[in-house]
């Protein structure tokens, strides 16, 4: 429906709106938020993104397709920041919209795992104490 | 022949540029351009195990023979989500 | 943090900013939608909501606290709209704000499950053919 | 004494009105106040089976005790979501 790697701040809303229709009772949405602790334990400042998106645009189509043909007919939307997000920014938002509401419970969910997985997109932690680190996504197997 | 290779996060960071062109012999494959890199930027040797390539946009094994105007791209762990 | 029973349209972002914190990293969204299905085979133009508020507030309040300490630390927010709705607007929407994304998936899809099991509130399907029909939600066990 | 009675959605259209105060003898219970009004309204009776009650906002079993100034709500099947 819509797939979006993008500078500017995300707008969840517009997910919404790219994935609802008449035939979709449940909606339910993913957002990832740059949180204090980033993954670690360290404060973070903020962080930085960084996507290759002649791969990244296609792979998270694939994924969207994927999820739609697996747990049931849906619509999905992703949108991917990059660039420096402060705290409490908006860095990943994924709309899914189906007839019923576990099949959108169980798409979301799918989509966020693999993008986590197969993206290429990076993200760098910057601490507070000034070090930065790029931080790859924990494997779902470790 | 020549390729683009592409860098990305911390390779980016350690090769100083996103996008650089390597010359290499006809037949060269995906891990011969790596290995040109790693030789110029030494600090490269200690993330091979955890890099993947992509050639023009498809990941690709070391053995995937390249061609003149390959765009190689070198993929360090993601961290996307 | 916020549970609302209200005549007016929902604002879905009013639920984010009320769970959001500098330590949640994912906040995960169900908006229940009207479609033209309604929950059977006969199409509908549009649904009345009415609820028992000071049975029905209360007993949000409950769940929200539930799936808080079930699943680890949660913040939920829950609106639930009453009165004549039409095909597209939200019946519910609810949002759950957690340090990691599994829990707020499943505290989320907990508060929807247990609110259409225990919330006093009734669903009026108004069908296309002029008839209309008080419509109760399936049980889980069915 | 007199207890008012609250109804929803189906039943509210049986009863024609949301609210409707009953009078009772003393010590009458949740389902003397239910059988009243399955009196006066016998579409009620087939929906005994899935109606429940609130006394106050708490649910009750049919044997609990009312007492004056009660609100007890009359209460079809749920639909929220």
């Amino acid at each position: 429906m819509k797939y979006e790697i993008t500078r500017e701040p995300l707008d969840p809303q517009s997910l919404l709106d790219a994935v609802r229709s008449d035939e979709c009772g449940a909606i339910v949405t993913f957002l990832g938020v740059v949180r204090v602790m980033g993954d670690g334990d360290r404060p973070v400042d903020g962080l930085a993104y960084e996507a290759y998106p002649e791969m990244a645009l296609p792979e998270m189509r694939a994924i969207g397709a994927e999820a739609s043909s697996r747990f049931g007919e849906a619509r999905v939307a992703i949108a991917h920041r990059i660039g420096d997000l402060a705290l409490g920014e908006v860095s990943v938002a994924i709309a899914v919209a189906s007839k019923h509401r576990a099949v959108a419970f169980d798409a979301c969910e799918y989509v966020i795992d693999e993008l986590k997985q197969r993206v290429p997109i990076w993200k760098r932690e910057n601490y507070r104490d000034g070090e930065t680190r790029w931080r790859p996504n924990a494997s779902p197997h470790a | 022949m020549r390729v683009r290779v592409l860098t990305f996060a911390g390779i980016r960071e350690i090769v100083g540029e996103p996008s650089r062109t390597l010359a290499l012999p006809e037949g060269a494959t995906a891990a011969d351009a790596w290995n040109a890199l790693a030789g110029e930027f030494p600090a490269l040797a200690a993330i091979a195990g955890s890099t993947r390539l992509a050639r023009n946009g498809a990941f690709i094994d070391g053995s995937a023979a390249l061609r003149e105007g390959d765009e190689l791209a070198v993929l360090p762990p993601f961290g996307g989500g």
